[in-house]
């Protein structure tokens, strides 16, 4: 009975031998990637103490909203004034910051858009949209909005007639500056103006809603790290902070972070840029051509060195770290913050395609919802790098999903909607069987 | 000694042939089960519950369930009528055709065992799946025909082997004794030939001609536009439905294969071990 | 040499041919209904049906309207499959194909019928239970067996990058000479052909080794097998004619499952569609591939058995 | 001018190095690739490489001009002259000119032909040839941008003896287009093999594009990892996560707007009366069909939930046995403990079902099963593309169609839901909806146009011309092999001159 017991474990050796020897074979040949300085994945994934460690500091139901994407949750969660805590909600705020100036200018160049084509269809204006209009130049919307000299002259007169909501609706959005975001949340689904018309009803958004949001969030974000710029905020999370100042964030290293105050123009675009990439293939400067295939191979370069590195890691790290690495999913998360900052910057720079060649690559298109594989932010550059590109029908697609955790996207959703039809009204449909 | 009764010489065969004595059981089991089909409550159509998509088999379903909640042990069975029934009508078939022709053509001889021939050669001249895929085109697609088409198409070899026999025993000494002693043409023919020396060959025809039926139909489900369409079950249907949404070892897809494979081999254990006696 | 035995092979296989074509078109007349109705466009072809086919004329005389474009080599225009297309045109390329695989597949089954016989003539052994096994199942399950098991196993190497990617991969998908190699082996195979060949060697084996004329080779001491495989060749021939009706049926089958264009997968899409002058056409040809083999059987065959040839010369 | 040969030079021996040709495979193959009969998506796409516009999308998706060069709109905006782009040549190696144009639109107006295209040039009142460069078209109404609707493909006229064009015309399987790919052979394995067309007026860099259809779909994704093909249409639901964790495939989004339904026979069969439509409707567990095919969201009325024109106010309707029961007592129908009979005659419906729609065999097991239980039993048949085109575009001879429609960005309804809609299978036919159709198509205001057509979604969610069912998550798979990738939302292959695999 033994000789067989035994033969049989003899085989089974071999075939792990075989199947090691299969596995290592193909990484031997490459050099491993130099141990480069400590990055936050690294960290975990080697030291898991550290993370268990932020976990009883700060709040894990927190951080575990945070990884969601569920960033209001994650900012309730992380009350309190402990140092660490401060910086994990500053990090929180920061994000929720960016995800509505996101969506600002994503609004602001649809209005300028809408408006546009409205006054080229030589459609009669009404006291609805001059209201918006009125409004929508008012919370300084133009302001990022490239040719804003050519708006119509129609709209940049005074409405004639005062709309009935637009005082208290005014007050709601000092009270949100001021730091009462929950009054804006409840009102931004609420049309700004219902204009009854022959045999139906216009209703237009308020046109500043995420100006206002974003400008709370970024207020609470420097109050919370007690600074006056974005710069102060992100400076708090370098070398006095811990893991909190870097988990789940597009900059690896601090040293990524400082390099990103230092260069970066927008707090949007920290990390798109950052030295220790380089050692992953990925060049630090980014094309300045609006061409799809160069983001497409930036994406694969750094696919490539994250492929190796998390073979690596998984063999360095002990089973904690490796569940961890696996089950969180640091790579892939760190891969769309990346690739998210890169086509932040794309936009911002005016090079539309190559942002929606990185946009495409960054979503989990198996995942229908905002989750741990998909930010908000990924959704909302999405939507506006397709309304720049005239696929504005398109970008509807990907609001509705937005739509489910962020109800506030109505009033952008409605309005991409309008453009949308619009832009189509002379279009004759093509209808084709499946 | 008195001439061993008929079940002895059943008895000797299967002790010859052990593995056609299982062939034997298993085809006896799905006879009887294409033959009471009909009557079991089990409905095909209704049977579909996605709730219960890719069960394992269980005290439920032995088999487990397809992808869309099917019970795959009682489609297997349930399949069972639509080749039972049907290829009984194609051995039918071929036995009215065949054996008198081939009988006769043997026995006479003459210009009527020319023209009998020829008729044989002719039709099996078309191949028979080209002629019955033919007949199905044209006439359009019922098992009912499908069953007399393949009888018909197979006859030509069962008239030529019950005319070889029959025509090497015409000169036999007992048939010239029978003849001599005044018994009618036809007694002869029936009784002592075609009964005494073909019923055995007869018999291995029909069984292969049943197996040859069985494999039409599930070639026909199995390639679609012809044969058993879903929902209802068929082996050959069954194959292509669950391939692909189950691991390929997983008994939903292997049921109908095994089922197929020893069926047929069922049968040929059993032609074989019907033909070697008589002719040993 | 009598021309007249040779004439009288002919003529079997003329008038054998011309009961073939009359069964099709028989079987075409007997309708119940009128066909063209069950052709989706029937309205649309009627014309063109009425006048090739004589639908209102007698039996007879369609047969002979037939049978002059027949002998034209006109079959007709197809209907529904490549609509306009003469028949001739789209079957001849695929029916030539066909043709090679069937002999290929014949050429296959006999030598591996042989090779399997010759070493086990007689005897019971496990191999043979093992071939018949294999060999009974019908052709479309081998092949679906055969097709699932390589993909999966070929997956399985490719996954754990043992080797790369072929170029057939994912039969029947991809064209590639691998894949009628296959569908050759499996139609000599499947169907129980593979047995039966084995079978019917074995039997003629164990007569031709037990006759005089072999006893006496040996005690003259020469080599046996020149004289076994020469009278071998007499039945293996009778065995290859009888089957090739056999083959064709397989054949079309293999055709559709293993995606391969021969005359086979246009038979069946002209019966799916009714494209029945197509239809017709590709069954012609089929039977005279048919009789040729039978034909050929015949003349192989007598020309190597001597006592044959005697006859002949006499 | 003569077009300068250097650059055709260089072309050429870049061109060497993308010998690779690109092949993208289908679900089924398109049957015919004549423009006049194009109903499916895949022959729509094939037609996106052979044949040309007289305008078409540019990367923003506006209309530029394309073999029309310039298109002068006149005061009254009710003609409009079009100057055609000089040197260009079909296929076959004919000149270009307005001959063409003016047969093609004619072909598409000519009522024996029945061209499933007419639809797009009804608004053309009249097309005539000014000199072999020049066309004027006048229109029945004002048109504001008329370029937009000119993007129909244009015919050979020299290929046709006249306007009057038949289905089974051999030009289906022998296309001569001016596009940017010319067809070399429909061949017998079901794939299409197009090469680059040499004298097209603008550069072109793919060599070969070989169209193939994936007969086997348990390993379609194995097949564009492991490089057997480089291009994958539609994705399968099932088969999203492994194609989007492979490094040497990417997906895009190719949704199309796509929705299935359970189309009823409104004119002549049982399905007349509106109770037996809405019992059978009551009678459907829509997320029981959807379960077993893949993820999705379920609609109340002809638009995806996305658009702007959806309702969300409508309801979905849940499984409510008992008021199926009532409806059909009320339309006269009797159960008789097995099946629901009319004076004598159990009720039972043909439902015909395209081969090509994947999946739909799934679907129509699962309906036939719930109709069952509910005492109607339904004959399903799946047709062929030929087939369909006969049974369900022309004689309308079924009770139940189970089918998906896709939508270009204009989601336009009128054609299906429209009493004079050419594609009103089902003869739908509601004065109000007709009406809310052509205001919607006549209005100048957007949220006027959406007003309109939710309304119009809520009608005909009440009427019941249709079980509305569900829209799938639909990508597209290609290879990283292929460079510069665009894909247009509905047409994919726009601008499938500038792509190339390397």
């Amino acid at each position: 009975m033994t000789t067989r017991v035994a033969r049989i474990d003899t085989r089974w050796s071999l075939v792990c031998a075989l199947v090691a020897s299969a596995c290592t074979s193909d990484t031997s040949s490459e050099t491993p990637p130099p141990a480069g300085p400590v990055d936050w994945v690294g960290t975990v994934a080697r030291d898991p103490a550290s993370f268990a460690s932020l976990m009883e500091r700060t709040n894990r139901d927190g951080w575990i909203a945070f990884h969601g994407n569920d960033l209001r949750a994650a900012e309730t969660a992380f009350e309190g004034s402990d140092p660490t805590m401060k910086r994990s909600r500053a990090r929180v705020e920061w994000s929720l910051a960016l995800l509505y100036d996101d969506l600002a200018r994503a609004s602001d160049y649809t209005h300028m858009a809408f408006l546009s084509s409205w006054a080229a269809r030589e459609l009669p204006t009404t006291p609805g949209i001059e209201t918006v209009a009125a409004t929508w130049r008012g919370c300084g919307g133009m302001s990022d909005v490239p040719d804003a000299d050519k708006l119509p002259d129609i709209f940049r007169a005074e409405p004639t007639v005062e709309a009935p909501g637009r005082r208290d609706r005014h007050a709601v959005h000092e009270r949100a500056r001021a730091g009462e975001v929950e009054a804006l949340y409840a009102v931004a689904g609420v049309p700004l103006v219902v204009e009854p018309a022959d045999g139906f009803e216009r209703k237009f958004y308020d046109p500043c809603v995420y100006h206002t949001l974003h400008d709370a969030w970024e207020g609470r974000a420097q109050a919370t790290a007690s600074a006056s710029d974005w710069r102060g905020v992100a400076r708090q999370w370098g070398s006095e902070a811990g893991l909190e100042g870097l988990l789940f964030a597009p900059w690896l290293t601090v040293g990524d972070l400082e390099a990103g105050i230092a260069n970066e123009v927008h707090p949007g675009t920290l990390g798109a840029s950052q030295p220790s990439l380089v050692q992953f293939g990925v060049g630090t400067d980014m094309s300045v051509q609006d061409d799809v295939e160069v983001a497409r191979d930036d994406v694969r370069a750094l696919d490539a060195a994250i492929d190796l590195r998390e073979r690596s890691l998984i063999a360095e790290a002990g089973d904690e770290g490796d569940a961890l690495l696996r089950d969180l999913g640091l790579h892939a998360r760190f891969r769309q913050e990346w690739i998210v900052a890169r086509a932040r910057k794309a936009i911002l720079e005016g090079r539309p395609h190559q942002a929606m060649a990185y946009l495409e690559l960054a979503r989990d298109v198996s995942v229908r919802q905002v989750g741990p594989s998909n930010s908000p932010s990924v959704l909302a550059l999405y939507a506006e790098t397709q309304v720049r590109l005239g696929r504005t029908r398109e970008a509807l697609d990907v609001l509705v999903l937005l739509e489910q955790t962020h109800p506030e996207v109505l009033a952008f959703r409605e309005l991409v909607g309008d453009l949308a039809v619009l832009q189509g009204l002379d279009r004759q449909g093509d209808s084709k069987e499946n | 000694m008195t001439a061993p009764t008929r079940m002895a010489r059943l008895g000797a065969t299967f002790r010859q042939h052990p593995i056609a004595l299982i062939g034997a059981l298993w085809l006896a089991i799905v006879i009887l089960a294409g033959l009471v089909a009909p009557l079991s409550t089990y409905d095909p159509i209704t049977d579909v519950d996605p709730s219960r998509a890719h069960l394992s088999p269980g005290p439920g379903n032995w088999l487990g369930t397809d992808h869309l909640g099917r019970d795959v042990f009682q489609r297997l069975m349930l399949a069972c009528q639509f080749f039972v029934m049907p290829g009984l009508l194609a051995c039918l078939v071929a036995s009215i055709v065949a054996i008198p022709a081939g009988a006769i053509a043997g026995y006479r001889g003459g210009w009527v065992e020319a023209a009998l021939r020829w008729m044989f050669t002719v039709v099996a001249s078309v191949p028979k799946f080209v002629l019955i895929l033919l007949v199905l085109s044209i006439y359009g697609d019922r098992l009912g025909l499908l069953a007399v088409a393949t009888g018909v198409a197979y006859s030509p070899t069962l008239a030529e082997a019950v005319f070889a026999r029959i025509e090497s025993l015409r000169s036999a000494d007992y048939v010239l004794a029978n003849r001599a002693y005044g018994v009618p043409g036809w007694r002869i023919l029936w009784v002592h030939l075609v009964w005494a020396a073909c019923r055995r060959l007869i018999g291995r025809q029909l069984l292969t001609l049943f197996g040859f039926f069985l494999v039409l139909e599930t070639t026909l489900s199995y390639i679609g536009g012809f044969g058993v369409q879903e929902p209802m079950p068929s082996w050959g249907n069954m194959l292509v439905f669950e391939w692909g949404r189950d691991v390929w070892y997983a008994p939903q897809v292997l049921a109908p294969v095994a089922a197929l494979w020893f069926t047929i081999a069922a049968t040929a254990w059993l032609a074989e071990s019907l033909g070697e006696v008589a002719d040993g | 040499m009598p021309l007249r035995l040779i004439i009288g092979r002919i003529a079997v296989f003329a008038v054998t041919l011309l009961g073939a074509v009359g069964l099709v078109l028989v079987l075409l007349w007997a309708a119940p209904g009128d066909p063209i109705d069950l052709l989706p466009n029937g309205e649309e072809l009627r014309p063109i049906l009425e006048e090739q086919w004589q639908l209102d004329r007698p039996l007879g005389a369609r047969f002979v309207a037939y049978f002059s474009h027949l002998s034209r080599g006109d079959l007709g225009t197809s209907l529904t499959y490549r609509p306009g297309m003469p028949v001739t045109e789209v079957i001849l390329e695929p029916a030539l194909r066909s043709t090679g695989w069937l002999v290929a597949a014949l050429g296959v089954a006999m030598v591996w019928g042989t090779a399997l016989a010759w070493g086990t003539a007689g005897r019971p052994t496990w191999n043979r239970t093992f071939w018949q096994l294999v060999s009974i199942a019908p052709v479309f399950l081998l092949a679906h067996v055969a097709v699932n098991g390589i993909n999966e196993a070929t997956l399985a190497l490719v996954d754990s990058g043992w080797m790369d990617r072929p170029r057939w991969f994912a039969l029947p998908g991809q064209p590639h000479p691998f894949r009628t190699i296959l569908a050759i082996v499996l139609l000599a195979v499947g169907s129980g052909t593979l047995s039966e060949v084995r079978a019917e060697v074995e039997n003629a084996l164990v007569k031709i080794r037990s006759s005089g004329y072999v006893a006496a080779a040996r005690a003259r001491g020469e080599r046996v097998w020149p004289h076994v495989a020469l009278n071998l060749a007499g039945p293996l021939t009778t065995i290859a004619s009888s089957r090739a009706a056999f083959f064709v049926g397989g054949l079309v089958i293999l055709e559709k499952v293993l995606l391969l264009n021969g005359a086979g997968s246009i038979l069946w899409q002209a019966a799916v569609l009714r494209d029945y002058p197509l239809a017709l056409g590709i069954t012609v040809i089929f039977a005279s591939i048919v009789c040729t083999a039978r034909l050929l059987g015949d003349a192989v065959r007598i020309a190597i058995d001597p006592r044959l040839r005697a006859e002949w010369n006499a | 001018m003569r077009f300068p040969a250097l650059p055709f030079l260089l072309l050429g021996v870049s061109a060497a190095a993308f010998a690779v040709p690109l092949r993208y495979a289908e679900d089924r193959a398109p049957a015919i690739a004549n423009p006049l009969f194009t109903t499916t998506m895949s022959e729509a796409r094939l037609d996106e490489l052979v044949f040309d516009g007289l305008f078409t999308d540019d990367a923003e998706l506006r209309s530029t001009p394309h073999l029309a060069e310039a298109g002068a709109l006149s005061e009254d905006r009710l003609s409009m002259t079009l100057n055609l782009r000089q040197g260009v040549t079909w296929h076959d190696g004919r000149p270009f000119g307005a001959d063409d144009v003016v047969f093609t639109i004619k072909a598409m107006q000519n009522p024996t032909t029945a061209s499933t295209e007419s639809g797009r040039v009804g608004w053309i009142k009249a097309v005539t040839k000014i000199d072999d460069h020049t066309v004027r078209l006048d229109f029945k109404r004002a048109e504001f941008a008329p370029e937009d609707k000119l993007h129909f493909k244009i015919l050979p006229a020299h290929m046709f003896t006249s306007t009057t064009v038949s289905r089974s015309d051999t030009f289906r399987n022998r296309p001569i287009g001016t596009g940017p790919f010319q067809v070399v052979s429909f061949n017998d394995d079901n794939s299409i093999t197009m090469q680059r067309n040499e004298s097209y007026f603008s550069a072109v860099k793919q060599d070969e594009i070989v169209m193939r259809e994936v007969a086997d779909k348990n390993y379609q994704a194995k097949l564009i990892i492991y490089q057997s093909i480089e291009a994958l249409v539609r994705v399968l639901p099932r088969d999203l996560a492994t194609l989007q964790a492979d490094r040497k495939v990417e997906l895009y989004p190719y949704q199309t707007n796509s929705w299935w339904y359970l189309g009823f026979n409104n004119t002549d069969s049982d399905l007349r009366d509106p109770r037996v439509r809405r019992a059978l409707q009551e009678m459907i567990d829509i997320e029981a069909l959807l379960k077993p095919i893949g993820t999705g969201d379920i609609i109340t009325g002809p638009f995806v939930p996305s658009s702007p024109y959806y309702n969300h106010e409508v309801p979905a309707h849940a499984v409510d046995v008992d008021a199926a029961t009532e409806l059909l007592t009320d339309a006269g129908y009797f159960y008789d403990g097995r099946s629901w009979t009319k004076d004598g005659k159990p009720l039972t419906l043909r439902l015909a079902a395209p081969e090509t729609l994947e999946t739909a065999q799934d679907v129509v097991i699962n309906l036939q099963a719930q109709f069952r239980r509910q005492g109607i039993s339904i004959e399903p048949e799946f047709l062929g593309t030929a087939e369909w085109k006969e049974k369900v575009w022309r004689d309308r001879d079924f009770d139940l169609i189970l089918s998906q429609w896709s939508f270009d960005r204009s989601e336009d309804i009128y054609e299906q839901f429209h009493s004079r809609g050419t594609r009103n299978f089902v003869g739908y036919n509601d004065r109000e909806v007709d009406g809310l159709l052509d205001s919607a198509r006549a209005a100048t205001d957007p949220q006027e146009k959406k007003a309109a057509l939710r309304t119009a979604h809520a009608k005909i969610a009440e009427d019941v011309p249709m079980v509305f069912l569900w829209t799938l998550d639909s990508y597209s798979a290609m290879s990283v092999r292929v460079k510069q990738v665009v894909v247009h939302p509905f047409y994919f292959f726009t601008w499938a001159r500038d792509w190339y695999v390397y």
